[in-house]
């Protein structure tokens, strides 16, 4: 990264009181019961609060591509790792018995 | 890139340039080298250290199978020395033979670089591999371990009474110690590559060792908090994959195969490589096809991720994720039968020429077809659930890891013989060893197809009587077989001695690593080379477009 | 250090140098999501199995604390950002300051997470050591605190290493081995804090969060 | 059925057979044709061919599918058991089988049958992972610790097959193994009723549903903390989350073992668990009697 392209402290601050609001609302969110929707409202969350860490306080937002692909290839494969196990657990029990 | 000519070896012996080998000749300036040559060394010694420890294993295994009934040793013996031959022969032997020997060796010349991009973590990596292996020695010396090489739980974690710990921190490490290479792969053929050497132009070693670097650092990791997840149930005795808690010993099984299937793409892919360096040297030809072996080599990478479920087709998975997996089990054969197909065009008008590692690119061709297309009928969801778990999967993987990889290996190793070690080694001796191999390979693994098929199970010590025939064959075959391993290790240490002087290029191959002197100087080149042409470019002629 | 010597052999400048560094470090930390994601893909195999089990045994959490430690890390990696820039602007003394807070909020939560494993020791909720059954689901909850305690051990574990890195840097600015023009090892230990602190985002609402809105 | 699977092998064979000796037979011409002649020699370049590419990813890829559909319908077609095979229930220890017939006789490490009949194996396991494993029938199917695994074959020819544990499941392995006895339906009624039955498995049920203090909750006559087991098998049960579940053998094994799992709608918690106090073949008599109450519709109080 060349000099021009250092990132205002602002930027940083803001962010970080992003997050700091995010923890908050996760927390308080979680003790109203939106019943199945309470998990995907807190990985929503989440997801988000991993979005700016990586894109700001991690720089990828400025990165090269090579470096966007390589973050999303660590993502990716997680992905398939998750989802085709999850092929098996979901379907298990959908053979009629009997 | 002309063919440097033969030179006179006796008007060479006089003048031995400066070069990594006798730069310096302390203990010391070996095991704390960060010369990505002199680790390939250290790594070609313990390699074979550890082949030859798996082999003989492997013998024992074959003589114990001589008769049905079980009289060499014991029952709990037997189940452990196929363990420790399989975490032998696949950790510590197969996963790193290529990559850290040959690729660790080649790859910097072949990108036009000094070294890798971090050569003090390529040492690292080394002893990282040691101290794997030290703990998996240590599990052997102490008592053996009897899980089978995939650790299956509960057997492993509560049942096992044997040094499973120990074991699995051996693997745990060596694990690592693979990460690294890749990790270290990577960075540098995306970074270090010599000006003008674009990806369109890389040889495609390199593009196989750079699909088999994806798997090393993504797949890794999986089996490392497996191994520990099995770890830590087993010493603190609580429930992970236990069913006393509601847990699933299927999903150990998920997870250890998320990272073993890819791992059996890092135990080929680079043998894909050096055959396509081998078969396109000795045909004089450029590879038909570059951009298809190329891309092949990534699309078996990435899907390889995504089929480890072929494994689990009778483990009680459910039968629709089976034939999710079966299909995209198909779906990963496909490159690698437009790899095949593009090394048979590639010797289709060539001008073929039979040195050893030629002998041994055909050897591979040929075994690993078979192989390959024995993995078809496992894929197959009916068919597997006769001969899962039977000789036939045992001779399944050994054509693709001894028949394709083993060969390729040889392969590679006679093909780079002159310049890691500066001399030619014995070609008659080495034709004969090549032959040895082939004939020896197909009588010890064809019968097990057809043991297979009859249904004999795997990991049996004794078994009925009427599949002893078979047996015998095998055992004869593996006979005949450790004479043509132990050949090239006798050969090859007496050329290091006694062998005529090699020159720079001995096959007039193409690539960075044939321009420089054999053995290189310490820093490769005398000054960073610049790319201008194709890499397999045999001909001054126009490559003509069909 | 100059920068002359803080080039190594093996490359050409220092550009190619650090641009090696970032994306060594970015694959290794890919590695590290395989990692964990194992551990999470385990999570939430049982997680579907079992979801009554698993929040009824998020409900034996501390969430106070853990809301306090999910704040401290994220205010470790606003230090550790600053850090980062303060290098890159080749501030030294700035540089030590943020790193030590950084390290000093990184042993906070290190702190606070020992406070709530000795609280899950006295309420006997650490499997394989000292654990009573209790509630409506006994087995599946003992399963949800292995994963517990395994997966905030490897993120503590982490952090250890973390801090153990930091205090490297710390010493090699005093050295002053950094300037403007070479101050990769800080930036590739910040991705590393960083990605700690990302693991944790993902941890604290699985861990303590999914249950809370089912009443006790 | 070892029909079945044959026919895809035969196919699989063929088609591998063909590919197998085509690449040989190129590979062979080739190095023999165009071996090198002369030291300087340089072969004329090509780069390569889409056309040819296309047509060996393709064609390949094609012939790939019809293996896999083909195997998955076999695999399909045996993963369901028809309707009235006969049950026999089956439980892997370290080192051997246990098997029971319905009508009460066991075995250990053999297995009568008839001929011409579905017979469907419900399997279990004490300890770690076995698998069932009959050469001759193609059959194998892995016996998991904590559930229930099934699997069923049609034997045509009487005679002596295979039994096989084709799971590595530790010291002994190898010694598990058996023998399938296929018999012609008459004889193997008089096997049956031969020496070595105990009673019924459901009978066998039945002493252990009292023994094990089960009837004092679970009665017959009156429906009070606990729900009648009168007809249950087979039926859907709603459950008190919400969730309906049709109760088969793995349903009811966890009701004894882990009944906090699924409480059924209407009642309390108050069922104590079973777990370390009943043996899996304990289990499956329970099951056999529980089982038989739906069939013969005999509630009785057997208080
Ligand atoms: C180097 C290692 C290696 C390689 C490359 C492969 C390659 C393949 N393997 Fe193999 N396999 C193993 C190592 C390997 N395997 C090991 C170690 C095990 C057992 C582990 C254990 O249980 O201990 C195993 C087990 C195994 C199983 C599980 C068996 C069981 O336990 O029940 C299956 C099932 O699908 C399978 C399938 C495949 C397939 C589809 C390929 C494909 O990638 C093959 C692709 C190649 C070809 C297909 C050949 C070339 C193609 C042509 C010439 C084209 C012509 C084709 C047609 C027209 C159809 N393998
Ligand atoms: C890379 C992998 C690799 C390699 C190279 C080999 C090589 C060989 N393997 Fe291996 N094998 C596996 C991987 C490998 N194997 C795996 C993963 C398993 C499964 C394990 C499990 O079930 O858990 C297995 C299982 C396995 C079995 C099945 C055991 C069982 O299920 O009961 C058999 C049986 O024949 C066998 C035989 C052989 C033979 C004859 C060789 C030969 O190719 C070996 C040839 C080498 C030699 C013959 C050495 C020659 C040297 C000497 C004899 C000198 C003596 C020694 C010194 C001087 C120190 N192997
Ligand atoms: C203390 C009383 C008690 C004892 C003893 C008891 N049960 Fe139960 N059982 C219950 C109650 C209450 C329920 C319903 C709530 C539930 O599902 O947990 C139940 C549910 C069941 C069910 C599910 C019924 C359905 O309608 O879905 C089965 C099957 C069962 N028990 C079998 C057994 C067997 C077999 C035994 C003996 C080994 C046994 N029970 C011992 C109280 C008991
Ligand atoms: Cu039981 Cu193998
Ligand atoms: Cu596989």
């Amino acid at each position: 990264m060349t000099p021009h392209e250092i990132i205002p402290k602002k930027t940083y601050f803001v962010i970080w009181i992003v997050l700091l609001i995010l923890t908050v609302t996760t927390a308080l969110v979680a003790y109203v019961d939106l019943g199945v929707f309470n998990i995907y409202v807190a990985l929503t969350i989440a997801i988000l609060k991993s979005l700016l860490v990586i894109l700001f306080f991690m720089h990828v937002k400025q990165s090269s591509n090579l470096m966007k692909v390589v973050v999303a290839a660590g993502f990716f494969w997680f992905g398939i790792m998750l989802t085709l196990t999850l092929t098996d657990y979901l379907s298990r029990y959908w053979l009629p018995v009997d | 890139m002309s063919a440097t000519p033969l030179v006179n070896p006796n008007e060479q012996a006089s003048i031995e340039k400066p070069n990594y080998l006798n730069a310096e000749h302390s203990i010391k300036s070996w095991l704390m080298t960060t010369d990505h040559k002199r680790i390939a060394i250290l790594y070609l010694i313990s390699i074979t250290l550890f082949f030859f420890l798996g082999g003989l294993f492997a013998v024992l295994i074959r003589i114990e199978l001589l008769t049905p009934v079980g009289d060499l040793v014991s029952s709990d013996m037997y189940n452990r020395l196929f363990t420790m031959h399989g975490i032998i022969m696949v950790f510590l032997f197969l996963v790193p033979s290529i990559p850290a020997v040959l690729g660790n060796f080649v790859i910097p010349m072949m990108i036009g670089a000094r070294d890798l991009a971090f050569p003090k973590i390529n040492l690292l990596s080394w002893y990282l591999y040691m101290a794997g292996g030290i703990f998996t020695l240590y599990a052997v010396v102490a008592g053996g371990v009897d899980t089978g090489w995939t650790f299956y739980t509960p057997y492993s974690s509560t049942y096992s009474n044997s040094y499973v710990l120990s074991a699995a921190t051996g693997v745990f490490i060596a694990g690592f110690s693979s990460i690294l290479t890749g990790l270290n792969f990577i960075v540098s053929i995306h970074k270090m590559r010599a000006p003008g050497l674009t990806w369109g132009k890389l040889p495609l070693f390199i593009w196989s060792l750079y699909g088999t670097s994806l798997i090393q650092v993504l797949g890794t990791p999986v089996l490392a908090i497996t191994l520990t997840l099995l770890g830590i149930e087993r010493f603190a005795h609580v429930g992970i994959f236990d069913p006393a808690l509601g847990g699933d010993p299927v999903l150990f099984q998920h997870m250890f195969w998320f990272y073993s299937h890819p791992a059996v793409y890092i135990m080929i892919l680079p043998g894909m490589g050096v055959v396509s360096e081998v078969v396109a040297c000795f045909a004089r030809k450029n590879v038909f096809g570059y951009g298809f072996v190329a891309g092949s080599s990534i699309a078996i990478a990435v899907l390889g991720f995504l089929v480890w479920g072929h494994h689990l087709f009778v483990s009680g998975q459910s039968i629709y994720a089976g034939m999710v997996f079966s299909v995209l089990s198909y779906f990963v054969a496909v490159p690698s039968a437009i790899k095949v197909f593009n090394w048979t065009a590639t010797l289709h008008r060539g001008s073929i020429s039979y040195d050893t590692p030629m002998l041994y690119a055909f050897g591979f061709i040929g075994l690993f077809t078979i192989g390959g297309l024995t993995g078809l009928f496992l894929a197959s969801l009916g068919f597997d659930v006769h001969v899962t778990d039977t000789y036939f999967v045992i001779a399944h993987f050994h054509y693709v890891m001894v028949g394709g990889m083993v060969m390729a290996y040889l392969g590679g190793i006679h093909f780079w013989w002159p310049k890691i070690s500066g001399r030619m080694y014995p070609e008659g001796w080495a034709k004969l060893a090549a032959l040895t191999v082939f004939l020896g390979f197909n009588l010890t693994f064809f019968p097990q197809f057809i043991l297979g098929y009859l249904g004999m199970p795997r990991r049996y010590h004794a078994y009925p009587p009427e599949f002893q025939v078979l047996n015998v064959m095998s055992t004869a075959g593996a006979s005949i077989l450790a004479v043509g391993y132990l050949m090239p290790l006798i050969y090859l240490i007496w050329s290091i001695k006694y062998g005529r002087r090699a020159p720079a290029n001995p096959w007039g191959a193409r690539g960075l690593e044939w321009e420089t002197s054999s053995p290189p100087p310490t820093y490769n080149f005398e000054e960073t080379p610049i790319v201008t042409e194709d890499t397999f470019k045999y001909s001054r002629e126009e490559v003509e477009v069909v | 250090m100059s920068e002359a010597t803080a080039l190594k052999h093996q490359f050409d400048d220092l550009e190619q140098q650090k641009e090696s560094s970032t994306m060594g470090m970015w694959i290794f930390l890919a590695t590290e999501i395989m990692f964990f994601g194992g551990m999470f893909t385990a999570y939430t195999m049982y997680r579907y199995l079992y979801p009554e089990a698993f929040g009824e045994a998020s409900r034996h959490m501390n969430v106070l604390v853990g809301t306090i430690n999910t704040a401290v890390l994220i205010c470790s990696s606003l230090t550790m950002a600053l850090g980062v820039r303060a290098a890159q602007l080749g501030e030294k003394r700035m540089v030590t300051r943020l790193l030590l807070a950084t390290m000093f909020l990184g042993l906070v939560f290190l702190a606070l997470k020992g406070y709530e494993y000795h609280e899950h020791w006295v309420d006997q909720m650490a499997p394989g050591f000292n654990y009573a059954m209790v509630g409506q689901h006994p087995r599946e909850i003992e399963l949800l605190f292995c994963f517990y305690f395994i997966m905030t051990g490897m993120h503590a574990l982490h952090m250890v290493i973390g801090e153990c890195l930091l205090t490297h840097l710390v010493i090699q600015n005093h050295r002053g081995d950094f300037s403007a023009g070479y101050y990769s090892p800080v930036d590739v230990v910040g991705l590393y804090w960083h990605f700690v602190d990302l693991v944790w985002i993902f941890l604290f609402p699985l861990l303590y969060l999914i249950g809370q809105h089912v009443e006790k | 059925m070892s029909g079945e699977v044959d026919a895809l092998y035969i196919f699989l064979l063929v088609v591998s057979g063909i590919m197998t000796v085509a690449i040989f037979l190129a590979v062979t011409v080739f190095a023999v044709k165009y071996r090198r002649r002369s030291p300087d020699e340089i072969p004329k370049p090509f780069a390569g061919s889409l056309l040819l590419e296309t047509t060996w990813s393709v064609v390949p890829f094609l012939v790939m599918l019809v293996m896999c559909a083909w195997g998955a319908k076999v695999y399909f077609d045996n993963s369901v058991p028809p309707k009235g095979a006969l049950e026999i229930y089956v439980v892997g220890h370290q080192w051997m089988w246990k098997l029971q017939h319905p009508e009460g006789q066991r075995e250990i490490n053999e297995l009568h049958v008839p001929t011409g009949r579905p017979i469907k194996l419900t399997m279990a396991t004490e300890d770690v992972i076995h698998s069932f494993f009959i050469p001759a029938f193609r059959i194998k199917k892995d016996v998991v610790p904590g559930r229930y695994s099934d699997i069923w074959f049609q034997a045509t020819k009487p005679g002596n097959y295979h039994l096989f544990c084709a799971e590595y499941c530790g010291n002994s392995h190898s010694a598990m193994i058996g023998w399938i006895h296929v018999m012609e339906p008459a004889d193997y009624e008089r096997w049956l009723s031969g020496p070595g039955g105990m009673g019924s498995m459901a009978s066998v049920g039945e002493r252990l549903f009292q023994q094990m203090g089960c009837s004092t909750c679970h009665r017959f006559d009156v429906q009070g903390r606990c729900p009648n087991l009168t007809g249950l098998y087979g039926r859907s049960v709603e459950l008190k989350d919400g969730r309906t579940v049709i109760a088969n053998d793995s349903y009811i094994r966890e009701s004894i073992l882990n009944p906090k799992a699924k409480i059924v709608y209407g009642f309390d918690n108050i069922m104590p668990t079973f777990q370390g106090q009943i043996s899996e073949e304990g289990v499956l008599q329970l099951i056999a009697y529980i089982k038989s109450l739906s069939k013969s519709d005999r509630g009785t109080n057997v208080q």
